[in-house]
């Protein structure tokens, strides 16, 4: 199943390990924010709609 | 010579603040604009004297022959009355400023440095440098501000020389200035309607 | 415009203007460097053309946020911007102002540091020309960075993070020349591009410059 | 046909992205995984490099896509400075922290690369050196951005850094090239005789490339999103707060 990498094992484990977590970290990132803002603004609206509601 | 204002709106920080504001003030006018604080008066003045640009409307005077005097003077503490004096009437392509440091009462304190000049007599200063721009048209925001009865009397008198001599104020305040003849302009009809909630578009503010 | 020159450069020779400061800075960083290194002649004499033009660079950059900062501060900056003079003069004159009273000391001052630092005798002539050449570069990009950060709180940080980059080839070509200067290489070729890059910095970076002043005023 | 500013509208480019971006997402994960494992399990060594030619499926399509992505900030400026469109500005936004990670990993696998060929970790390389700088670049012009409060006066400013920024990347470029001759081999897929790569390498690499590609547009389209609703909630803030 592995590939037989030789003497440089450890770096290209290492290259490979460190840009998957790093392109996971920044998609995570992303992702995270995407959620936080469209929830803050999914409130925000619906307070909005109440309050335009109570006006009326 | 004249300041014609057609349908002007303009804007703070993306939200609008005063529109469908139309006014004129023509040479040996002057016009003080009223309304409670956060009304625009200072982004209107801002607008007009080109620092930003209006929503709408037009401005018929270009920023280049008005005098604007906001609430900061830009005086140098390390400088002089005299040097700070001299510098603005130099970038303007003026010469003379006795005539300023006389109007102003500035004349005993000309060698003095700004840093230690009293509230008042700043205030003094930063409205003499309106006198060595000879700009026709004065755009003041609180130009008596922190100045007490005798300097508000003396910028009244200062203000009606310039009128006699063809000029034009446009000035914000809220305090009588001494100008019982100048026009009251009350900005409070003004005040901009929120545009309705719409799409994302709309939101855009 | 030369009213403006002139009152840019009394405010910094006055109290708290802030000129020498640069100098100063400089001197430290010249004599700290041999402290740290060690007091081989060779090793310094290799080092110095880099040392001293990062010298050059930072002491630069120790006053540039005030270049805008203050005169936002006080109002002059509106006032200026409704003044007949284009704020794109104001910008190039500010820089010039700047440069007046930083980098051409600091010009002249490096051949003394030099010395303290061992730089070999065929190194002085550039040095001084790479520094009179580049510094007016270091300005104008500090002007165009100040102008960015004009308005903000603690922009003096991050004024340094977007101009150091952007220091990058002024200082490579600066510091290139002196160190083929030194080794008695022909210097022309770093010279002559460094000179281009300060052209154009001089021609073009005022008008950026000026842009970002007025959305900032606004 | 409609015309393309069309899709500057904020409401069209919700509606756009919201299917492109699963499609392009699913797209990229697909030729990623493939490509890497591809590369990764199912290449031979090569007879110079030995097996750390893998790193190349990692190395160049993130390089290329540091590359590309400042571009692409540098295109939406001007058409946010030239069209005043807000996506664009917020699109621009949406690319900085992308591009940034993307330099990060060709850095550091570069910098894997380097120990074995060349036998230290970092070498002051004139193509490693300028990453360097356009990383740092891109640090500046998040942190331009993340200063600021009024969206647009934010936006404008980072357009004209972003504008300047790109002239002095590409004179450090040279600067470096003049500073130091180098040890990096020539561009990856140059056509040069005697550099040509294996068509082994090739095709997963292609896969990878592409895949990045992807990747780039589906988190550039998610974080687009992101900040017009994070706009979109401040404006509505602003109201709000303006109404009371």
């Amino acid at each position: 199943m592995m590939p037989d990498l030789g003497t440089y094992a450890t770096e290209i484990l290492l290259a490979y390990a460190v840009s998957l977590g790093l392109l996971a970290a920044l998609i995570l990132w992303v992702w995270a924010r995407s959620r936080r803002v469209t929830r803050d603004m999914d409130l925000l609206e619906a307070r909005l709609k109440r309050g335009a509601n109570a006006q009326d | 010579m004249e300041l014609r204002v057609t349908d002007l709106a303009c804007a703070r920080g993306g939200l609008p603040l005063i529109e469908g504001l139309s006014f004129s003030v023509s040479a040996g006018e002057a016009l003080i604009l009223r309304g409670p604080n956060g009304c625009g008066k200072t982004t209107l003045l801002r607008t007009l004297a080109g620092l930003q640009p209006p929503l709408a409307g037009t401005v018929t005077c270009p920023p280049e022959e008005m005098a604007y005097g906001a609430h900061a003077d830009g005086l140098k503490s390390t400088l002089t009355v005299a040097e700070n004096l001299k510098f603005w009437a130099a970038i303007h392509g003026q010469w003379g400023i006795q005539p300023a440091l006389q109007a102003m009462n500035l004349v005993d304190l000309a060698e003095r440095q700004a840093q230690n000049l009293s509230a008042g007599q700043k205030r003094r200063l930063g409205l003499a440098r309106l006198i060595v721009t000879g700009r026709w048209l004065w755009v003041l925001d609180e130009p008596t501000v922190s100045l007490d009865v005798a300097s508000v009397a003396l910028f009244g008198a200062v203000v009606r020389a310039h009128l006699a001599a063809g000029g034009a104020a446009l000035l914000a305040t809220h305090i009588d200035l001494g100008l019982p003849e100048a026009r009251v302009l009350d900005l409070t009809p003004y005040k901009a309607a929120l545009p309705d909630v719409g799409g994302f578009d709309e939101a855009f503010l | 415009m030369i009213a403006l020159l002139i009152r840019d450069l009394r405010l910094a020779v006055r109290a708290g203007g802030g000129f020498g400061l640069g100098l100063g800075f400089f001197l430290i960083l010249a004599v700290l460097v041999p402290l740290g290194v060690g007091p081989d002649p060779a090793t310094l004499g290799v080092i110095a053309p880099g040392i001293l033009w990062i010298g050059a660079l930072l002491a630069c950059l120790l006053s540039l946020d005030r270049l805008f900062a203050l005169d936002h501060e006080d109002g002059s900056l509106d006032l200026l911007a409704t003044s007949p003079i284009p704020l794109e003069g104001v910008v190039a004159v500010k820089a010039a102002a700047h440069w007046a009273t930083t980098g051409l000391p600091l010009a002249l001052a490096a051949p003394v540091l030099g010395i303290l630092l061992n730089l070999p005798g065929s190194g002085y002539t550039v040095l001084v020309a790479s520094l009179l050449l580049g510094t007016p570069a270091l300005s104008m990009i500090g002007a165009f960075g100040a102008a960015l950060t004009v308005g903000l709180k603690r922009g003096g940080l991050l004024l340094s993070l977007l101009v150091l980059p952007l220091y990058v080839p002024t200082l490579v070509f600066g510091a290139q020349a002196v160190a083929r200067a030194a080794q008695g290489l022909d210097a022309a070729t770093p010279l002559l591009l460094m000179a281009g890059i300060t052209a154009g910095s001089i021609a073009l970076l005022p008008f950026a410059a000026a842009f970002a002043l007025r959305i900032n005023l606004r | 046909m409609a015309s393309l500013w069309e899709y500057a509208n904020p409401v069209k480019f919700m509606k756009l992205s919201g299917w492109l971006l699963p499609l392009s997402a699913l797209l990229a994960a697909v030729l990623i995984v493939t490509g890497l494992i591809w590369g990764f399990f199912l290449t031979t060594e090569d007879f110079r490099q030995g097996s750390t030619v893998k790193i190349i499926f990692l190395h160049v399509p993130s390089a290329l896509m540091a590359i590309n992505a400042w571009a692409m900030m540098l295109v939406a400026s001007l058409v946010w400075l030239i069209r005043r469109h807000h996506v664009s500005a917020l699109a621009a936004k949406a690319a900085a922290p992308v591009g940034a990670v993307m330099t990060l990993i060709a850095l550091f696998t570069g910098a894997v690369w380097g120990q074995p060929m060349w036998g230290t970790w970092w070498a002051w390389d004139p193509r490693l050196t300028s990453f360097l700088i356009l990383f740092l670049f891109y640090l500046g012009y998040m942190a331009l951005w993340s200063a600021i409060d009024d969206p647009d006066t934010a936006a404008d400013l980072t357009a004209v850094l972003c504008l300047v920024g790109s002239v002095f990347a590409v004179l450090s470029r040279y600067a470096a090239l003049f500073w130091n001759q180098g040890l990096h081999q020539g561009a990856s897929l140059s056509v040069a005789p005697g550099t040509r790569m294996d068509m082994t390498y090739k095709l997963p690499l292609y896969l990878c490339m592409t895949g990045f590609g992807l990747l780039f547009l589906a988190l550039v389209l998610a974080g687009t999103r992101t900040e017009i609703r994070a706009r979109r909630a401040r404006a509505l803030l602003t109201r709000e707060r303006a109404h009371a």
